[in-house]
């Protein structure tokens, strides 16, 4: 690897110059690609189009995240943690109410751990809808399955605003409960919205999953052995894509998931076709856990009326708040020395750990399959970058 | 004397004939000097379709015909002309003539 | 008269500059110029069906072998560019092909060719020409065809043959 | 067999063609200038301050200027610079007030912290959502002027929220003033001091607004200063 | 009977209006000049319609795929000084003037001769296969024996300026995608030219009019004598299709430009009114190559039932043109791109050889066209069990190890 590929400024005409004189093509996909989600990079190493070398460049997107969390109050940080993965903000935000309430000690009602599993599975429902329409897009359909994932996003986008006010900024969840009480209509309008999402997902499948070119160009393509996954820290639907059993759901049995009858779809081959199979099913069963969730719903407070607002100042000592986020892991660690801000900060990143493979999963495939292997993994690089 | 279209015809075919011995010739490269043949074959056509079109009548289109077969005969010989400059390009690393004068793998 | 003027000195140049020029690319465009310029002859002497062929074969087919040839055979973008190795080389070619170019037109020039029945166009439609390539020139036909299919068989061994020297190839890094 | 898959997924796509038309769950744009989308009444985006008096929007602040929301802004987007002088509120009571208030709207990130640790009530979300600007910096540089919106204004986009902080906002001014006159009464009657204790838990008493958990219901006496430097 | 005659006469008027129009404007001039005149008022007509449709299927196709995709498409773009909206039926004309009026980028690297060459020689080879194709009855502009060899000799060429643009731009991506046409033009001129034989051979002509004239008449009275209503005829159309859905670059053979893997790929580095030039020679292909099917393979201009014979031909074959291009965009809507080695495989692999046995079929067809009472069934029998045998056959073949899954669960 040329150390000049890597300065930015007139890398790329080097890149060029540099890629004629061998057999190999070094393409440096990005960071304006239109499929590499966001502005990450690919420098992309080529025999024909077959990939010999994959170099993941990213940190465009680099925001401090982790230093500015030491720098505001425990609050403060909420409303950062939805710009991390801005498709699934209310995971964001309950991972980290997670690690500040162990932190704190903070107990949360009953009402607002349901309404938190509601919104979580709703987040998993949105996010499994939009990659599957972005990896979509990615295998060249001309948009027409991101529409229509993008049409069933909104209505999920819709119900968070007029429950947290803001469509992906939700900033929703507090330590020791949820901000705003839903309404009975929110519920209702929840309700409806849970009882259709079925028959879009068969809709969406009958375009998609038995289709000749999708299953011909996702099935043995991007493998990801089980044994590499675990080494790798990879988790969520690319973990269970490769058969693994692994679901924090279950595991950790965090709020009221155990009261839900739910079940983990596990792939056999890791594949792309398998973490876009897993991620559908994986919907399926949102759909199960809504529906019960909902049914169940207590009343109730939604905050726990002894939390603290202003000057929250847990006492000195050290958490790690995870969830099963959609799109794995995610998990805040956080070291209070008893001052109004955490004293260090730390977030697991799922996309960014189950991005480590990608040179791994690519290698030996084409151009074409490393787009889709990209998009497979499900990245937002508001998270990799932070 | 006036010279007759077929004169032009035949001037025009064995100048390009010239042409394409030159290029053979003079270049190197392995590519060059097919496409050099080629032109010469092309030139070999000319000749055919002048003399059908110009030429005493005999049996209708024999030139046509002979054309033809000779056109699918020059694609094949293209086909397998730079098939064999890729295996050449393979285990050389060049398609310069010279360097692949030995007939030994 | 004109337009075989026109056709002539058109393909006539377009060759000549083709092999003439440095880049190999450049070079393959014109003489694909040079080869529709047959075309436009045959077509000028009335024998449309070779002129489509010509175009089919030489236009859409050799010249796109042509092309993969010269893309799959380039070591770096100033391959493209071949110079002409030695003057010496290059004269001797210049001298015998001006020596046949003489001959040629000598012979040319003074053989007694007789002047074109007036206005006899020979026409031969597709269909003749059908008829007469399965009449009597089946057997030419049918030989050409096995020509063919083992010539596509031949190029693609030859040209798939060292796959497995190529895998071992290591991959080179940059120079 | 081969191509089934296929002609599945162009039905589903004749099937959205046919439905654009005539069914308004399949035709779900809106086209935005000429049709407002409807928003829900939690929408937010920019905070604004809220003033009790439309005519004199400056004078009838509700903000005292404790700087809490300057000190609990996650990304510092406002600047509070309190006054030199005191001057009354809507309730009459003499209050130090912002002399200057800004926002950066271009730093802001509508969270919505700034209204949550706000104890007056004096700072709540707006719905604006058409802010483009001709200027990078003068003109998302909100001052006290710009901010300041009236009750009647925030009624008019949070109607339920609105009602509960009015309803809140009355019943402690109604405490805070019988505890005055109870102050009174105490002053009076000195001897009757003990009763004067008796009527102070009084807006301590559970309320039913979801803003509760922030503790203290009442507003407590502002005491900005002490809890300084928690930010810096 | 009255009216049928009144509907005769004014379907034979209508017939021949475009050439009376013609005459009326040119029958006055002396027999050379004439000459040349009408066939410059027939390619200025053609290129006329053409470039109208082309205007408005880009518009159409963005319509229509912002139907399927539950969106109105563009629909704003006034007309000009009227400020009347319309459907946006003015967005054509807008994208032109801003296409024309767009800053032209060359690269630095690029080679500038082939760079302009590129886009002018797409048109030019798209323009020059339009020409050939039978519009109506009377409305040939080219008439050639061997009109077929003409339009797959000119519209090979198109592949050679796709190449031009992909090297002269001097970008990877576009190499790539000049490597992949290249690839995608070899696979597919095969079975796109062994798909159109049968139909060659059953009219016993290279000539585009008598191909259509061969497919006149109804069977039984009601069922229009087209290939695509014969078994042979039918896969054909569908090979041929397909094979033209790769020759015109379309989704989802869309490989040289897959926008998700190479950024535009040939066209990457084209700007302004050439980029425009590259979209206009797109259409015009796809126009060309759906004209040829519907003359090979869907009657060209012939009316599909007896009774709407008054209707002129040339308006039938608009009607068949304008579906078939629909179909090309309803399909770029659906599908997802192949892969090249998959593009490949499936040309060499799978219509290839059927279009080889297709062949066999339409032979066999010919041969039993005397057959008659019973025997008309097992003629039908044997031809779709020629079809459909093959081709469950090869299909098998070619997605064995690509098939829908079930999963298991852990609870």
């Amino acid at each position: 690897m040329n150390p000049e590929l890597l300065t930015p400024g007139g890398a790329n005409v080097r890149a060029v110059h540099d890629a004629f004189h061998g057999d190999l093509l070094e393409v440096s996909m990005g960071p304006h690609h239109p499929s590499t989600h966001g502005v990450f990079r690919m420098i992309v190493t080529l025999d024909g189009e077959r990939i010999v070398k994959l170099k993941p460049v990213f940190g465009y997107l680099h925001r401090n995240h982790e230093k500015l969390g030491e720098t505001v109050s425990y609050l403060g940080s909420m409303p950062y943690t939805d710009r991390l993965d801005y498709l699934s903000a209310m995971t964001n935000n309950w991972a980290y109410a997670i690690a500040v309430e162990k932190l704190a000690g903070q107990p949360v009602p009953e009402r607002a751990e349901y309404v938190r599993v509601i919104l979580a599975e709703l987040t998993r429902l949105l996010n499994h809808t939009c990659l599957a329409g972005f990896l979509m897009q990615d295998c060249g359909c001309s948009g027409t399955p991101l529409m229509y994932a993008f049409r069933e996003r909104e209505k999920i986008l819709d119900l968070f605003e007029s429950l947290s006010g803001s469509r992906m900024m939700c900033n929703y969840q507090r330590f020791g409960g949820c901000r705003v009480d839903p309404t009975p209509a929110w519920v209702d309008a929840t309700r409806t919205l849970v009882g259709n999402y079925g028959a879009f997902l068969d809709e969406f499948e009958a375009l998609l999953t038995g289709n000749e070119i999708i299953m011909a160009r996702t099935q043995g393509v991007g493998v990801l052995s089980a044994a590499l996954a675990i080494n790798a820290g990879v988790t969520g639907p690319m973990l269970r894509a490769t058969g693994v059993a692994s679901d924090l759901r279950k595991s950790d049995a965090y709020g009221v998931y155990p009261r839900f009858q739910f079940r983990v779809p596990l792939g056999a081959h890791g594949d792309v076709y398998d973490r876009y199979m897993v991620r559908v099913l994986e919907m399926r069963e949102s759909i199960r856990i809504l529906e019960q969730a909902l049914a169940g719903l207590p009343g109730g407070p939604i905050m726990d009326p002894k939390a603290k607002l202003r000057g929250f100042r847990p006492k000195a000592g050290e958490a790690y708040g995870r969830i099963e986020g959609p799109k794995g892991e995610i998990g805040f660690y956080l070291v209070s020395d008893g001052g109004p801000n955490p004293l260090r900060y730390r977030v697991r990143p799922p996309s960014f750990i189950n991005l480590t493979v990608l040179e791994d999963m690519c290698l030996g495939q084409t151009v074409a399959d490393a787009v889709i292997i990209l998009g497979s993994v499900d990245i937002v690089l508001g998270e990799v970058d932070r | 004397m006036t010279y007759s279209p077929l004169h032009l015809c035949l001037l025009f075919s064995s100048a390009l004939f010239c042409i394409g011995l030159i290029g053979a010739l003079a270049r190197s490269n392995t590519i060059l000097v097919l496409l050099g043949v080629e032109l010469m074959l092309n030139a070999a056509n000319l000749n055919f379709i002048a003399f059908w079109r110009y030429g005493p009548p005999t049996a209708p289109g024999t030139g046509v015909i002979f054309v033809i077969f000779a056109i699918a005969v020059a694609a094949a010989e293209a086909a397998v002309g730079l098939a064999l400059v890729i295996a050449v390009y393979r285990h050389h690393r060049s398609i310069r003539l010279q360097d692949a004068n030995q007939l030994k793998g | 008269m004109i337009p075989l003027l026109l056709i002539a000195g058109l393909t006539l140049a377009t060759a000549a500059v083709a092999l003439a020029l440095r880049n190999l690319i450049h070079s393959a465009l014109l003489l694909i110029a040079s080869w529709a310029g047959i075309a436009a002859f045959y077509l000028w002497a009335g024998a449309e069906f070779v002129a489509f062929a010509q175009v089919l074969v030489y236009v859409g087919a050799v010249s796109m072998v042509v092309l993969f040839a010269v893309l799959l055979t380039r070591r770096s973008r100033d391959d493209i560019s071949v110079a002409i190795d030695s003057p010496a080389r290059g004269i001797a070619a210049l001298l015998t092909g001006g020596a046949v170019l003489g001959v040629l037109f000598g012979a040319v020039i003074s053989s007694p060719l007789g002047a074109p029945a007036a206005g006899a166009r020979p026409s031969l439609s597709v269909k003749e020409l059908g008829l007469q390539l399965m009449g009597p020139h089946a057997a030419a036909l049918l030989i050409v065809g096995v020509l063919l299919t083992v010539a596509l068989l031949g190029a693609v061994v030859i040209a798939a043959g060292d796959r497995t020297d190529a895998a071992e190839r290591k991959p080179e890094g940059n120079p | 067999m081969l191509g089934s898959g296929l002609l599945q997924g162009l039905a589903v796509t004749a099937k959205n063609f046919v439905g654009s038309f005539h069914d308004p769950a399949r035709y779900t744009t809106v086209e935005y200038p000429e049709v407002k989308p409807a928003l829900p009444e939690a929408y937010r985006n920019f905070p604004f301050l809220v003033s009790e008096n439309a005519t004199d929007p400056m004078g009838t602040l509700r903000c005292v200027a404790c700087q809490i929301c300057e000190k609990e802004c996650p990304p510092q987007c406002i600047y509070i610079e309190k006054s030199k002088d005191k001057k009354p509120d809507a309730a009459g009571k003499p209050q130090i007030y912002p002399a200057i208030f800004a926002i950066d709207t271009s730093v802001c990130m509508s969270c919505q912290i700034c209204v949550e640790v706000c104890p007056f009530d004096a700072i709540k979300m707006d719905q604006v959502f058409e802010i483009a600007t001709t200027t990078r910096f003068e003109a998302l540089l909100l001052n006290r002027e710009q901010l300041a919106k009236p009750n009647s204004y925030y009624h008019g986009i949070h109607p339920t929220e609105a009602a509960e902080v009015d309803a809140r906002l009355a019943a402690d001014r109604k405490a805070a003033e019988e505890k005055a006159q109870a102050a009174a009464a105490a002053k009076a009657a000195a001897a009757a001091a003990a009763a004067a204790k008796a009527a102070s838990p009084a807006p301590k008493a559970p309320d039913e607004s979801r803003r509760s958990p922030q503790g203290e219901g009442g507003p407590p006496t502002p005491k900005p200063q002490s809890e300084r430097g928690a930010v810096s | 009977m009255n009216a049928a005659l009144l509907f005769a006469t004014t379907g034979s008027v209508l017939e021949t209006l475009p050439v009376t129009l013609r005459d009326l404007v040119t029958g006055w001039l002396p027999e050379p000049l004439r000459w040349l005149v009408n066939s410059l008022v027939g390619v200025g007509t053609l290129l006329a319609v053409i470039g109208l449709l082309f205007a408005y299927l880009t518009l159409a196709e963005r319509k229509i795929l912002g139907r399927i995709q539950n969106r109105p498409g563009p629909n704003r773009t006034p007309i000009p000084f009227i400020n009347l909206r319309f459907f946006g039926l003015a967005q054509p004309f807008a994208d032109g003037v801003k296409a024309i009026t767009k800053e032209d980028v060359v690269p630095d690297g690029a080679d500038k001769v082939l760079h302009f060459l590129a886009p002018v020689a797409l048109l030019a080879f798209s323009i020059m296969t339009l020409g050939v194709i039978p519009y109506g009855r009377h409305l040939v502009l080219l008439e050639f024996d061997a009109a077929v060899l003409y339009f797959f000799a000119a519209g090979a060429a198109t592949e050679l300026a796709v190449f031009m643009a992909g090297w002269a731009s001097r970008n990877k991506y576009s190499l790539l995608a000049a490597m992949r046409a290249l690839a995608q033009l070899i696979s597919y001129e095969l079975p796109l030219l062994l798909s159109v034989v049968p139909a060659v051979m059953l009219a016993g002509s290279l000539a585009l009019p008598a191909i259509v004239e061969a497919q006149g008449g109804w069977s039984y009275g009601f069922l229009p004598q087209w290939h695509v209503f014969t078994p042979w005829g039918f896969a054909g159309f569908i090979i041929f299709f397909i094979s033209a859905l790769a020759e015109s670059n379309r989704s989802p053979f869309d490989l040289p430009e897959a926008e998700s893997e190479l950024i535009a790929g040939h066209l990457t580095e084209y700007s302004g009114f050439k980029y425009a030039l590259f979209f206009m020679a797109e259409y015009f292909g796809m126009c060309a190559l759906s004209g040829m099917g519907v003359t090979l393979f869907l009657g060209g201009w012939q009316a599909p039932l007896p009774f709407l014979e008054f209707i002129p031909s040339y308006v039938w074959f608009g009607v068949k043109l304008l579906s078939l291009l629909l179909v090309f965009i309803w399909i770029r809507a659906t599908f997802p791109r192949l892969r090249m080695d998959q593009l490949t495989r499936f040309a060499w692999k799978f219509l290839v050889p059927l279009a080889l046995i297709n062949l066999g079929t339409a032979a066999f067809w010919s041969l039993t066209a005397g057959w008659s009472g019973p025997l008309q069934f097992v003629r039908w029998a044997v031809a779709l069990a020629l079809v459909l045998v093959p081709f469950t056959l090869l299909g098998r073949r070619l997605s064995a190890g690509v098939a829908p899954r079930t999963y298991r669960y852990a609870t």
